[in-house]
């Protein structure tokens, strides 16, 4: 409930929200779980595995029990922690992991199995009988096991990733932090200042006490007034930063919408940073940590910094009658405050024998919580003392078992965190992600004055070392208390008393996973999985720890600790990828006919990034076979016009061009005259094809290499390489030229005539032969021509600048179609090329070589070239391989496939007796059936011979004929014609 | 100790007291038999094996560490037997069958769960592509079967079938593939190897490799010296290292390969689906959590830790593939150490040095292998003879060119595989 | 007699405002990426100065004369633009015609940073990156090139036949930017 | 990560493309035998530390560079253009 004259949202605006159904009013500037707390409401949630009522634990990010659903629909979003998300008008929260209802959870009998439901039960159960694990035991364990629910719908909001750059990252922004910040920005340094909550200040807000004078946050808000007044300085409230990367990048997450109505709007929810800076301060504060004792989880117990700041920064009271639990001055602190504001302190239990008195409330000395009774919200808690046990009445209980400074980010590049007796806490190792110093709480410090000073310190080192000139800033009064606390981990005694809150993994887990010999702390983790729920460990690793330790007889530092991953606090998918839903996930490319050819109403397919039409329908064809068919004939008897544009394009230039293809090509290209085009062949190093594709001489000096589409990106960062690391000595330069020219094919019987309409001077048959190329006018505009094909027909390759492109293919297809041809595509294409027996990736897929596409003649006996010592290793030369042959189907079954298998005639489809495999197929029109190129065993000794094709998945089992790839005009006269 | 459910019972009403250790802290005896360097998966499996197959039972196994410390404790628990080429296919089918007996052969539940594999292809070319790998699939004797679209959306209806920058064109089922509690796996072998006499040492790094004219003696450690008749070398991630004690050059190349879980949610993927387009694969485990992950960071690295290019790339494949797993968020982030290999396979081989062994290169194909890794090293170094589902993994492959094993066909660069 | 109609990369998409950011289209004339023969570096600069007045930039620069634009484009590589480049650096680089490769767009506006820090990975700080520096690097997931022209403008290079993604991404940055409100930095 | 570019300056890992050790730089004739192509092509050191590896800088200046490199500890020690280092 509220504390009239409390807190510091004195005036603030009320906000209405409601949770379960039920409505609720707050305060903007309210967490859920302070306005929760506020309205009484102390059952929030069920836990993992026993499903234990629980209520709201800490104040934080690092909160394990109080974690709700917010929103309906597609955007309802499960495990928000109610102590982060701040509340609006209309928010809608809902409990998770209960059935049917958070008062009322069926499921809640695991609590009563719990003997039977003990460390790493599942492990040793479930194994009888052996069909059932899928079917009964698994969807049982899935179904009862999980937080909350994914809406199973496309996320509907937007999320972006974005980059910045500082000189000092100054991470958290409580006192260390800001002095830091401080420093840092009056000495000049680009400084970033990024802090988890919506509003700056760490305990400055949640603590009564002074800096400066002054109540703390008053002090907090000029510092910032300052920050916020220096263009060098940038403030980043909500911000968590969640990952250290190597040479000074961090990960961020930036909580932009979260707070606000999703209004539909352009602003997005949350933004991912990738931070790079120069130098960072660690000033992550520390987190408190629970003591385990019988029944430490009912809701109303409570970590005692929280209730401090529930109190004291959102003036709200968790309990009537309020006990206090600790091992170290700060629970006499929480005591203190409490009473300073009116609230009713029921005693002060502290395990420490010299535990300091109080004139204003009673405190049992040496003594501790030993159980507490309520079940839905703590009743009473039961003391043990010298003198025995007594119980206490309280419906809240504030505990405090000291503090973890918050080391992880410290941690994430593998550095061990190093054990402080004094403090009984892990602290970073200096060093352990260079440029990172970590101040404050999070480096052990744990009195104010001391989180100023090494702040303002950190801040001033780390704008010196960049060359800033920087002095520390005057250190405002502050509190200077010594960190006075006696270890205490869990309270003997019998029943389960919690470590890990929201798994229920409990003190006699740990234990019992020693007495398993599961000692590493890995191993125990990984056994118990204590934590490894929503908050990490958080707020049990080193408790768990020092009970391990305990159980094994070792020392904390001997047990060790696990290692901090990122993220620090967990992010979001659609943050981390952001941008990717739908098309963004990798850039589309257009070539310029893809206007023209979806107004043809061609499908457009993926080809890499780029888009190529699939094939042109015409009216009344209703199955692309037809109109594939129609295509591939139209091309043989008329004329067809293809957009060849995504294939690779290099410009090469130099007086060692020819040199330097001689290089990578495995044929020999220095002797080709100007004004020709030569085929060429790609090997990898390790002496398999990773290419292949035309290269044509423009000049003495001047070479246009093309690539398959596939292959272009990796043609040209294997050229560099080539040119840079391997033969520098060549004096020739490069460029890709793809996207400059819009290139078309124009192939068939026709294509000349349809040439002759566009070309400002007609083609004289004698001046193009096949394999020509030459510049030549188009309507006025300055092109290229190649008489290539790879369609076995009569083919030329037409190329402007790609601004023409799109009215070029339009011309060509309207002219095309004046003379019974018209448009082809992607189906037409790979049929044509087929009856050709020309490859492409889907047999030069990176397991071929030239002799297994019959291309070992193109390997140059002459010069060395790029993969040609191992191309001739024996395994590559084994006449036993798989090579290229051409396929017919002759069983009573004419269909074949590609990725159907070949078996020798009348043996059984098993591996032992595979002989290869089906690469590419089509139906040829131009012959009336299937056809088909396959990789055999000794596949060209056995042309004649008839072989089982066998497609398991597709149901197809017939026999073929081994045939010639080459299909269709072995001689070539159309292409030459 | 035999596990059971009435075990668990019994314990329960008399306060869990009973509980055995799961394995012996034995200290190292001056010799064995069988030394197995590495005690993660393969090695403890192979030590399994060892005893169970072939009655070689004065073995030990050690482990710089802890039991199962390395790769099979960081992965992302995914067991399939869907590989294309020989040499994997028989390898794999015989891991599956392996897989499928565990729990009751190891009395430990390793929570194999066969939810089926789906892997997404996105055009023409990547379907025939697949056939080709489902028929090898078949030929072998295990299940394969091509889905069109409309098959995988009444299969996984969440994906995104609409505005994805790769569409769906269908997918390979894999109906017995699934997943498995990867701890589970290295304490279930752990704890039959140790029932059946084998030494399992932690905390003991291997210094040396003893080796006298072209033999084998022993290893050198940090808990002394231990002379053994044949040593088997089983440290994927840290193969080269270990080789280099024997003076051997590996065709090894290390890379950190990051794994992802979110926090706990409510049943919404029920298999393994993988995304041909994006290195993406992704399950949710029975506590809720999806594990997923993607390519390796593609620079060598044994630092078990990655960098945010990789995490991004992940994630947004993800984001386009099944955008409703946007609102679930990364809990756990972590690295383990890839024995990338040139062709993508694994090396199960002897070497030069007699009764020395080696079993590495496993890339990030090594979790499910494990039973059958284990199974024929151990057969390898029991009786000097190729196991038949694994006689294809030959150290020699890339010098001679015979049987190399490149699915990707990527060729000879180690972190494209 | 037909005749051929000339289309620019961006036509139909551009151009475009949001949140005051202003992305345009250029029409940059000609493009030509001048690449010097080994040793001739030197020789290229003086025939470059002569004929067109701005010398071969040097890494992560641009230089600016009447007409003549000369922005660094790589290893080796600069990209002219504006003029034919004259006959005579022909002797010394390999000179490609690159004037219907590339989209060339131009974004301007007092946020246009923040617009920017969502799609470029490289540090713009305008104490760092300089009018008239310039950077070949990625946005989004394109590789492109990316140079400072004003104390809040910026000329953005990218595949031609990517220009659709790229205007998609640069508006839903722009978009983003200004439902947020607030500056940022 | 980040990798010194020596002509762009310091650049995020995901403007490059990775190879592998620097071997590759020292291509063996023809004729210079099975090991040695053997050793070239497929056999690394591997090392657990300080690196020489080949990285290009395809989304950037489209340099290849021999970056100097801790595989551990994932400092840079720095980069030098391939066509200029030392094989």
């Amino acid at each position: 409930m509220r504390v009239a004259g409390k807190g510091l949202l004195a005036g603030a605006r009320p906000v209405t929200f409601s949770f379960d159904g039920v409505r609720y009013r707050g305060l903007e500037g309210d967490t859920l779980a302070s306005a929760l707390l506020a309205n009484g409401v102390r059952l929030v949630g069920r836990s993992f595995k026993y499903h234990r009522p629980r209520g709201v634990l800490t104040a934080g990010s690092e909160e394990p029990n109080a974690l709700l659903t917010i929103g309906r629909g597609a955007g309802q979003e499960p495990n928000v922690r109610a102590t982060v998300q701040e509340i609006y008008d209309g928010l809608e929260a809902r409990s998770q992991n209960r059935w049917p209802s958070l008062g009322f959870d069926l499921l809640s009998v695991n609590d009563l199995a719990a003997p039977f439901l003990g460390a790493g039960f599942y492990y040793k159960t479930f194994m009888w009988p052996k069909s059932f694990w899928e079917k009964v035991y698994e969807p049982l364990i899935r179904r009862s096991a999980g937080l909350g629910a994914l809406s199973r719908e496309a996320n509907p909001d937007r999320y972006e990733k974005a980059f910045a750059f500082c000189d000092v990252l100054v991470i958290g922004g409580g006192p260390a932090g800001l002095m830091a910040a401080l420093a840092a920005g009056r000495a000049g340094a680009d400084v970033i200042l990024a802090d988890e909550d919506a509003r700056m200040g760490g305990r400055a807000l949640a603590e009564s006490w002074e800096i400066g004078g002054r109540s703390a946050h008053l002090w907090v808000d000029d510092v910032l007034a300052e920050l916020a007044a220096m263009e060098n300085v940038r403030l980043m409230p909500r911000t968590c930063v969640v990952g250290a990367y190597d040479q000074g990048t961090y990960g961020a997450l930036e909580r932009v919408g979260q707070h606000l109505p999703r209004s539909g709007s352009a602003r997005p929810v949350e933004c991912f940073w990738r931070i790079v800076a120069r130098r960072a301060v660690l000033a992550a504060g520390a987190l408190e940590r629970p003591v385990a004792f019988r029944n430490n989880d009912r809701p109303g117990i409570m970590m005692a910094g929280a209730v401090r700041a529930y109190l004291n920064r959102w003036g709200v009271a968790p309990g009537r009658r309020v006990a206090v639990f600790g091992n170290n001055d700060d629970a006499h602190r929480t005591a203190r405050d409490l009473v300073a504001a009116g609230v009713h302190v029921a005693g002060l239990i502290d395990s420490r024998h010299d535990a300091p008195r109080a004139r204003d409330f009673r405190v049992w000395r040496g003594a501790v919580v030993c159980d507490s009774a309520g079940r839905k919200g703590l009743e009473n808690i039961t003391i043990r003392t010298a003198r025995g046990k007594e119980k206490l009445q309280a419906d809240c209980l504030a505990m405090s078992g000291g503090w973890n400074p918050s080391v992880h980010l410290a941690c994430h590049m593998n550095g061990r965190p190093v054990w402080r007796r004094d403090i009984a806490a892990f602290v970073p190792l200096p060093g352990a992600v260079p440029g990172l110093e970590a101040v404050g709480a999070a480096n052990g410090a744990f009195s104010t004055a001391a989180c100023l000073r090494e702040g303002a310190e950190a801040g001033a080192r780390a704008a010196e070392a960049l060359g800033f000139g920087a002095a520390v800033p005057d250190l405002p009064e502050a509190e200077d208390d010594p960190c006075r606390i006696a270890p205490l981990w869990s309270v003997p005694g019998r029943g389960r008393a919690w470590l890990d809150f929201q798994n229920d993994v409990t003190v006699k887990d740990v234990k019992q996973a020693a007495a398993e010999n599961f000692r590493s702390v890995e191993h125990m983790k990984r056994y118990t999985t204590q934590g490894m729920a929503t908050d990490q460990g958080k707020n049990s690793n080193v408790a768990a720890l020092a009970v391990l330790a305990d159980a094994t007889g070792r020392s904390i530092p001997e047990t060790g600790t696990t290692t901090f991953r990122p993220p620090y606090s967990p992010v979001s998918i659609a943050a981390l990828g952001a941008g990717a839903q739908g098309k963004g996930f990798a850039p589309e490319r257009f070539s310029t006919s893809h206007a023209a050819s979806v107004e043809h109403g061609a499908p457009m397919i993926e080809a890499g990034l780029w888009y190529r039409p699939s094939y042109f329908p015409k009216p009344g064809e209703t199955h692309w076979r037809q109109s594939c068919d129609r295509e591939v004939r139209m091309v043989r008897e008329a004329v067809g016009v293809c957009d060849v544009s995504t294939l690779g394009k290099i410009d090469l230039q130099g007086p060692d061009v020819g040199a330097f293809l001689d290089f990578v090509y495995t044929n020999t290209f220095s002797t080709l005259k100007v004004g020709r085009v030569r085929y060429g062949l790609m090997l990898r190093e390790d002496g398999f094809v990773m290419d292949d594709g035309t290269c044509a001489r423009l000049g003495e000096n001047r070479w246009l290499m093309t690539t398959t589409t596939a292959a272009a990106g990796e043609v040209m960062r294997h050229l560099e390489w080539v040119h840079q690391a391997l033969r520098p000595d060549l004096d020739l330069r490069f460029v890709s030229v793809t996207e400059q020219w819009a290139q078309f094919a124009v192939a068939g019987p026709k294509a000349r005539e349809l040439l002759n309409g566009l070309l400002d001077a007609p083609l004289a048959q004698a001046d193009w032969p096949f394999m020509a190329c030459g510049a030549v006018s188009v309507l006025g505009v300055r092109g290229r021509l190649f008489r290539i094909s790879f369609s076995g027909e009569q083919g030329y390759e037409i190329a402007v600048p790609a601004r023409f492109g799109d009215s070029l293919f339009r011309e060509l297809v309207a002219r095309a179609e004046a003379l019974g041809g018209g448009p082809y595509g992607m189906e037409a294409l790979n049929v044509l090329r087929i009856e050709k027996g020309f490859i492409t990736h889907a047999e030069i897929h990176g397991r071929t070589t030239a002799y297994d596409i019959g291309m070992q003649g193109m390997v140059s006996e002459k010069k060395d070239c790029i993969g040609k010592t191992l191309s001739q290793r024996a395994g590559l030369m084994d006449p036993d391989r798989e090579r290229l042959v051409g396929l017919k189907p002759v069983g009573a079954v004419k269909q074949i496939t590609a990725g159907a298998h070949l078996f020798n005639r009348g043996e059984a489809p098993v591996r032992v007796n595979d002989q290869g495999y089906v690469t590419s197929v089509g139906f040829s029109p131009t012959l009336g059936h299937m056809i088909g190129l396959a990789f055999l065993r000794r596949g060209p000794e056995r042309i004649g011979e008839v072989v089982r094709l066998v497609d398991h998945l597709r149901g197809i089992d017939t026999e073929c004929e081994v045939v010639n790839p080459v299909f269709y005009d072995p001689e070539g006269g159309r292409m030459r014609g | 100790m035999r596990f059971s459910g009435l075990r668990v019972l019994w314990e329960g009403l008399t306060g869990n007291r009973g509980w055995e250790p799961h394995w012996r802290d034995p200290a190292p005896k001056s010799e064995y038999d069988v030394v197995i360097i590495g005690g993660g998966g393969h090695g403890l499996s192979t030590a399994y094996y060892l005893a169970r197959e072939h009655g070689i039972t004065n073995v030990a196994v050690l482990e710089k560490g802890y039991l199962g410390g390395g790769n099979v404790g960081r992965n992302t628990t995914i067991v399939r037997a869907n590989y294309g080429l020989p040499g994997n296919s028989e390898f794999y089918s015989h891991s599956l069958k392996l897989w499928e007996g565990l729990e009751q052969e190891l009395n430990y539940n390793v929570m194999m769960s066969q939810r089926g594999v789906l892997n997404l292809f996105h055009s023409d070319g990547q379907r025939d592509a697949f056939a080709r790998r489902g028929n090898a699939m078949v030929n072998q004797g295990d299940d394969a079967i091509l889905l069109d679209r409309e098959g995988v959306r009444r299969l996984v209806p969440y994906l995104d079938f609409d505005n994805a920058r790769f569409p769906v064109h269908g997918g390979l089922f894999h109906p017995r593939g699934g997943t498995a509690r990867h701890d589970a796996v290295a304490w279930g072998y752990a704890r039959g190897a140790d029932r059946r006499g084998v030494d399992l040492i932690q905390n003991c790094e291997v210094t040396g490799i003893d080796i006298e004219n072209g033999r084998v003696r022993g290893v050198q450690t940090t808990r002394g010296a231990i002379r053994a008749g044949k040593v088997g070398i089983v440290v994927a991630g840290r193969s080269s290292q270990v080789a280099a004690m024997a003076g051997m050059r590996l065709p090894i190349e290390s890379h950190v390969l990051q794994a992802f879980v979110t926090e706990g949610l409510k049943p919404v993927i029920d298999h393994v689906v993988t995304f041909g387009m994006g290195h993406f694969y992704i399950s949710q485990s029975d506590k809720g959590g999806l594990v997923f992950g993607g390519d390796i960071d593609m620079y060598a690295s044994y630092a078990a830790r990655g960098n945010l290019p990789a995490v991004e790339h992940v994630m947004e494949a993800g984001m386009t593939l099944m955008p409703m797993i946007g609102k679930a968020r990364v809990l756990r982030s972590w690295g383990g150490i890839m024995d990338m290999s040139p062709d993508g396979s694994p090396i199960i081989d002897r070497t030069d040095v007699e009764g020395l062994y080696l079993n590495c290169g496993w890339n990030y194909g090594g979790f499910k292998a494990v039973p059958a890794s284990g199974h024929c090293f151990a057969h390898l170094m029991a009786t000097d003879r190729y196991h038949e589902a694994a006689t294809g993994f030959r150290l020699d492959r890339f010098r001679t060119g015979y049987g190399i094993i490149d699915e990707e066909g990527t060729g000879a660069q180690h972190n494209l595989h | 007699m037909a005749e051929l109609i000339a289309k620019t990369p961006c036509e139909g998409l551009l151009p475009l405002t949001v949140g005051g950011v202003s992305l345009t289209e250029e029409n940059p004339g000609v493009m030509t990426v001048v690449a010097p023969f080994r040793g001739r570096e030197a020789a290229l600069a003086q025939a470059m100065r002569a004929a067109h007045g701005v010398a071969f930039p040097a890494p992560n620069r641009s230089a600016v004369r009447a007409g003549a634009r000369a922005i660094w484009f790589g290893r080796g590589q600069a990209l002219l633009v504006g003029p034919e480049p004259d006959p005579s650096l022909a002797e010394h680089a390999a000179l490609t015609d690159q004037s219907d490769a590339w989209a060339l767009v131009r974004i301007e506006g007092e946020r246009v940073e923040d617009v920017l820090a969502r799609l470029v990975p490289v540090d713009l700080r305008v104490r760092l990156f300089k009018r008239g520096h310039t950077a070949r690097t990625l946005i989004g997931h394109m590789a492109g090139s990316v140079t400072r022209v004003g104390p809040r403008a910026f000329q953005l290079i990218v595949f031609r036949s990517m220009a659709a993604t790229l205007v998609h991404e640069v508006r839903t940055a722009m978009e983003a930017i200004a439902a947020r409100g607030v500056l940022e930095g | 990560m980040r990798i010194p570019c020596p002509i762009c300056g310091e650049r995020d890992r995901r403007e490059f493309y990775y190879k592998g050790a620097a071997v590759a730089l020292d291509r063996p004739g023809p004729d210079a035998g099975e090991a040695a192509w053997d050793a070239y092509v497929y056999l690394r050191e591997n090392p657990a530390g300080r690196t020489r590896e080949l990285w290009y800088h395809e989304g950037g200046c489209g340099a290849w560079l021999v970056v100097t490199r801790d595989t551990v500890s994932h400092e840079i020690f720095g980069a030098e253009l391939a066509g200029e280092a030392d094989v």
